[in-house]
């Protein structure tokens, strides 16, 4: 017998450390089985980046409007789409090549919420949470400047 | 006092990350703040919050536009992210 | 100096054991920190499906066809998206509640490729790979029918 | 001599998962297959292979239309499939 609908279980985290996307997408789950579907999302640090060899990518935020303002766009993802949880994890400080900057996991009863909240959230967090991203290449650095395509690929779901 | 925060690029031309913004008689608004600062810290100042893609955040959240402030607001100008 | 562009790693598992998403994520990366992001999708089997409580899940394949069909659509999906891997993995046999059924993950250099190309191959999976699901509830065992949404979800892939 | 497979459903209402075909003089198209192991196997099988979201494989490869079969071909018989 189905109870009252849940509200999704959302988490934020914002932080140095890495993190372990097994451990993180388990943590998604209810332990009900009620989850058919979890789609993830992990974001790399990539060695070329626009022909410049990365040695270096350093992460800001602003603590507390960071957070805040992602789980705002997990809430709304959630009355968007039949969300059972979304988990977002985003990594500040130094990061080398290959690390891991950030994860989003979206469990749902069908795979359609899953990949649309997953991409929605990831969207967001692309082009309107506040990070910054400064690269050290070949002894200079210089901030990222935002790519003109995110904008465009956040401000679609506008029309959803 | 409004606690006035300047992230990433903003913050580097700045050499300034944090400053504490007396409040003023008679109050403040968002625009009134920044021209402040311009006219109060000089050319440097202006050059840098002039730029046309500043982002404002009262309160931790984005401002488009103009708007009064309060005594005790936390107000943030910051260049456009770069997240994920 | 980019060389040529490399053909994408396939690889396609249909196998009984259970399998851990962390070490299939970690296996996706070539190691080079070319990939910039990696999306999954995990199937699992929910307690309730349709209002039924399911207490087994039975999958069916057709060994050889189900494992070249799949890989067919992987690089199907490397021709329209530009992908640097592709894998998937799916489970036959008996599954209970919660157990994990199948596994897809795209490593990509940006995610908009990411995201499509494990959709497109989730929806190939639900809708045209050869895997047949029973469901065995309170005493009685049935077929599981095709979701008429799923057909239309993989002909909109058509259009594109 | 033709491969004959069926999964799912169908092997189950058939009570069968595969059998060796002989391959008659003359050679045979798929739609000839369906029809001879229907006269052949009776009612039973008439109706099991009759069904009209009955999918046909050749070779692996889900044949849309009726096509000319070979010697040593695998064809397949199966329901609509619900994976993932």
């Amino acid at each position: 017998m189905a109870g009252p609908a849940q509200p999704p279980r959302i988490t934020v985290k914002v932080q140095q450390q890495d993190f372990d996307v097994g451990q993180l997408q388990a943590a998604l789950l209810s332990g009900a089985a009620a989850e058919g579907a979890v789609t993830t999302f992990t974001g790399y640090v990539r060695r070329d980046n626009e022909s410049r060899a990365v040695e270096v990518l350093e992460l800001e935020h602003y603590p507390g409007m960071t957070e805040a303002s992602i789980e705002a766009i997990a809430l709304q993802a959630a009355t968007r789409w039949p969300l059972l949880a979304a988990s977002v994890v985003h990594r500040v400080g130094a990061l080398s090549p290959g690390d891991q900057i950030v994860w989003v996991g979206v469990a749902s009863t069908h795979r359609e919420a899953a990949f649309s909240a997953c991409e929605f959230i990831m969207d967001y967090l692309k082009t309107r949470a506040p990070f910054w991203k400064k690269e050290y290449c070949e002894g200079s650095e210089h901030w990222v400047s935002a790519r003109r395509s995110d904008s465009a690929r956040a401000d679609r779901w506008k029309q959803g | 006092m409004l606690k006035v925060l300047f992230f990433a690029r903003v913050r580097e031309q700045l050499g300034c990350a944090s400053l504490d913004y007396d409040w003023p008689e008679g109050g403040l608004d968002l625009d009134a703040l920044q021209a402040r600062l311009c006219a109060e810290r000089g050319d440097s100042w202006c050059e840098v919050l002039g730029q046309d893609n500043i982002i404002r955040a009262v309160n931790q959240v984005v401002a488009m536009d103009n708007r009064v402030l309060c005594d005790g607001d936390e107000v943030a100008f910051f260049p456009p992210v770069t997240g994920g």
